[in-house]
């Protein structure tokens, strides 16, 4: 089973500033360990909620960096919100992890 | 979307069964579109850009692409992308020379600004290219980004 | 004849102007890597190994089912906060001075069971695998971020290890005829694009301090400074130092001593 | 085990160490001995390599700088270590002596021998390479700047060589002299500094 996210949503004004670090290989199906090919696998899509409603969806490649971190940025939030992101990868396997918007500072 | 919404209309969808799936078209989650293989796997950005319905991209100085000039590795470049594009839906990334150039889409909802911050492997010096639909266009700009050899190589 | 020509023609271009790079000047490279270094730092994927060594500080594992929480990281048992900025530093149960990595494998054996031969046998991380050591330390390190390093210099086997670092640190040998002070002994050098601070100076030393443990880009993996100890002594092509030996943690006392007073900002991000 | 083994073996000097600490001393034999418990050969990069031979002996001793009659005697001898091609030929291919100098691999652990040059790991060469170290002087315009003579092209191909016999405490390796290059590589890559075709001299 895949290791949890790091979700951190920090609000500054009425913005949340969502950075999320996911652990995940992210293999391109092109590196080689010994003289075996490592397969393809990859994270394919990300979503991420905020108090239930779906707020920024991704769908992605390969060529995202080994162990991907993204952030976004979601105005009209305030402390204590719902940030619910998960991930789904070309083998099916997936992973939820959830945090609160806090105040920048607390 | 709008390219599904394009392949909608193409395949002569009726507009009673457009507007019924009207909620979920509108909203930009990907429970609708799947992830787009035709475009993923395209060897081209040409390629992949056809697979995922862009057409007509206009190019905008309102994107901007945060990036460096010179990696310190390509394994991890951190590409922020912003739309100053009023009513932008999703962006788009390209990395041009990469052996699968489309990237990703990111889209936004729900009071979502229109930012990403990502960070991408890149394969060698190339254009990292940002397309972005807003209003229903499509409009892009790219940042060159230039790889070189860090260490000592052994 | 022919040794007299040569030195000769040696000597005229001593003394002719060699058009140099512009090494003076700030480097924009360096400036361009700085900038985009301190964001990636912002979220750092080390966190997902301090996370992970956090864990395993705190489990009940080894041969003795035991915890590390009774390791003494210098401020006494299980006290974490602020150790790493003060070590390595000497302990009197083994008599010998360790930094935070062999100090913490000290413990995995002599609390939890460990064998240090098996913890030495795969040190260092690779795509698929990330050792524990390599994860507590990471986890002890994030413990002191923000702190200033203080590796104490009391005990004379303090002093006579920092000494005992400088002499390794300046020490020329091997294929190539390097040293550690090759690369890093001199201002405003660089291998390929790669800044290479000079260790012999405060404001540089903690430029290498204050990164590590830290994960690096190349290959996405966490690795602390025991593997960057050991990477340059590969690349200056000497025989292998030991994993956690006595070696590294006196030229980890020398760096550290030096960037004494500065502040450590690590767990960072790594070429 | 070496961890608690390393303190019991270092007592003795270090208690020597501490009796005598008011008085400043040379802390290299101790150092030494601690490098020869804890290394051990690893692939080509066998435990001799901890021996100074008696160049690094010398630049170790005297911090790099050392008096001009020890630098003349230790030169003079590390001239007469080069050999110089039998064919007299000291030019080869530029295009080869390039790939050689973007190679930074050989005669680590990790190495089976001798691989690249290493030498844009320290040196400006090329103009299409903006990747490059500054430990060296830059080597951009080599030929365009000294001239194309024969003197030249042995300085070249020597100093590749060996660099020790031409500044004893030069930071550069003996290319030729401890085998990390063949004969060729080193006439490629004196054909990449020295010949007037070569992308450095335009």
């Amino acid at each position: 089973m895949a290791d949890p996210m790091k979700i951190r949503a920090t609000l500054q004004g009425d913005v949340a500033d969502v950075r999320v670090l996911m652990a995940h290989p992210m293999e391109t199906g092109q590196r080689k360990q010994g003289d075996k090919v490592v397969p393809l696998h990859f994270i394919q899509n990300v979503t991420a909620q905020l108090n239930g409603a779906t707020v920024f969806s991704a769908d992605i490649s390969q060529s995202i960096s080994r162990n991907p971190v993204f952030a976004f940025k979601v105005k009209g939030a305030k402390a204590g919100d719902k940030v619910v992101i998960t991930w789904q990868d070309n083998t099916g396997d997936k992973r939820t992890d959830e945090t609160t918007v806090r105040a920048a500072g607390s | 979307m709008e390219s599904t919404r394009r392949k909608l209309l193409k395949a002569g969808w009726g507009l009673g069964l457009l507007a019924a799936f009207g909620a979920a078209l509108v909203k930009p989650g990907r429970a609708l579109a799947a992830w787009n293989k035709g475009a993923f796997e395209a060897k081209t950005m040409a390629d992949g850009m056809k697979a995922l319905g862009v057409a007509n991209a206009v190019e905008s100085s309102e994107i901007v692409i945060h990036a460096p000039q010179i990696a310190e590795n390509g394994a991890v470049v951190p590409i922020d992308v912003t739309s100053n594009i009023p009513g932008t839906s999703s962006i788009s990334v390209f990395i041009e020379k990469n052996p699968f150039p489309y990237t990703g889409t990111f889209d936004f909802a729900q009071g979502a600004i229109a930012f990403v911050h990502l960070r991408a492997k890149l394969g060698e010096t190339t254009p990292v290219r940002a397309v972005v639909v807003a209003g229903g266009k499509y409009y892009t700009t790219a940042k060159e980004v230039k790889v070189t050899i860090g260490g000592c190589g052994g | 004849m022919r040794h007299a020509l040569v030195l000769g023609i040696a000597a005229a271009l001593a003394a002719a102007p060699w058009p140099q790079a512009a090494a003076q000047a700030p480097d924009p490279t360096a400036a361009e890597f700085d900038k985009f270094r301190e964001k990636m730092e912002e979220t750092n994927p080390a966190e997902l190994f301090e996370a992970k060594g956090e864990e395993l500080w705190r489990a009940r594992r080894g041969p003795k089912n035991a915890s590390l929480e009774q390791c003494d990281l210098g401020l006494g048992p299980g006290v974490v906060k602020g150790a790493y900025a003060q070590m390595p530093r000497y302990f009197a149960d083994v008599d010998r001075v360790m930094d935070a990595e062999a100090r913490i494998v000290h413990c995995m054996v002599a609390l939890q069971g460990f064998k240090y031969e098996d913890l030495a046998k795969q040190p260092f991380s690779n795509a698929t695998r990330t050792p524990d050591p390599v994860s507590i330390t990471t986890y002890v390190a994030a413990q002191s971020g923000g702190m200033k390093l203080a590796a104490p210099q009391n005990h004379p086997k303090e002093r006579a290890t920092y000494e005992a670092g400088k002499a390794i640190f300046f020490y020329r040998a091997g294929a190539f005829d390097f040293s550690c002070a090759s690369c890093h002994g001199e201002d405003g050098q660089r291998i390929r694009t790669q800044p290479l601070p000079n260790f012999t100076k405060p404001d540089q030393a903690i430029r290498a301090a204050q990164g590590w443990p830290g994960y690096r880009m190349t290959g996405g993996v966490m690795h602390t400074l025991q593997w960057r100890m050991n990477d340059c002594f590969r690349q200056q092509r000497f025989p292998e130092p030991a994993y956690a030996s006595e070696t590294l943690s006196a030229l980890l006392a020398y760096l550290t001593v030096n960037a004494n007073g500065h502040v450590y900002r690590g767990p960072g991000i790594k070429r | 085990m070496r961890l608690a083994s390393a303190g019991l073996l270092a007592g003795a000097a270090l208690a020597l160490l501490t009796s005598c600490a008011m008085q400043p001393r040379d802390h290299r034999p101790e150092a030494l001995a601690m490098m020869k418990r804890d290394f051990h050969a690893r692939g080509i990069a066998g435990m001799d390599r901890l021996n100074e031979d008696a160049v690094q002996a010398a630049c170790n001793k005297y911090g790099d700088n050392p008096p001009r009659d020890v630098a003349e005697n230790l030169q003079k001898a590390q001239v007469a270590t080069i050999k110089w091609p039998a064919d007299g030929k000291l030019l080869g291919d530029w295009k080869a002596g390039e790939r050689i100098a973007q190679n930074g691999r050989g005669m680590s652990w990790s190495d089976k021998g001798g691989v690249g040059g290493s030498c844009y790991n320290c040196h400006q060469i090329g103009p299409g390479e903006s990747s490059f170290g500054t430990i060296g002087p830059s080597l951009y315009r080599f030929g365009k700047l000294r001239g194309y003579g024969a003197d030249m092209q042995r300085y070249a191909y020597g100093k590749i060589y060996n660099a020790k016999a031409y500044n004893l405490c030069s930071q550069m390796p003996r290319m030729g002299h401890v085998g990390a290059l063949t004969e060729q590589q080193m006439k490629d890559l004196t054909a990449l500094l020295m010949d007037p075709a070569s992308p450095v001299n335009q």
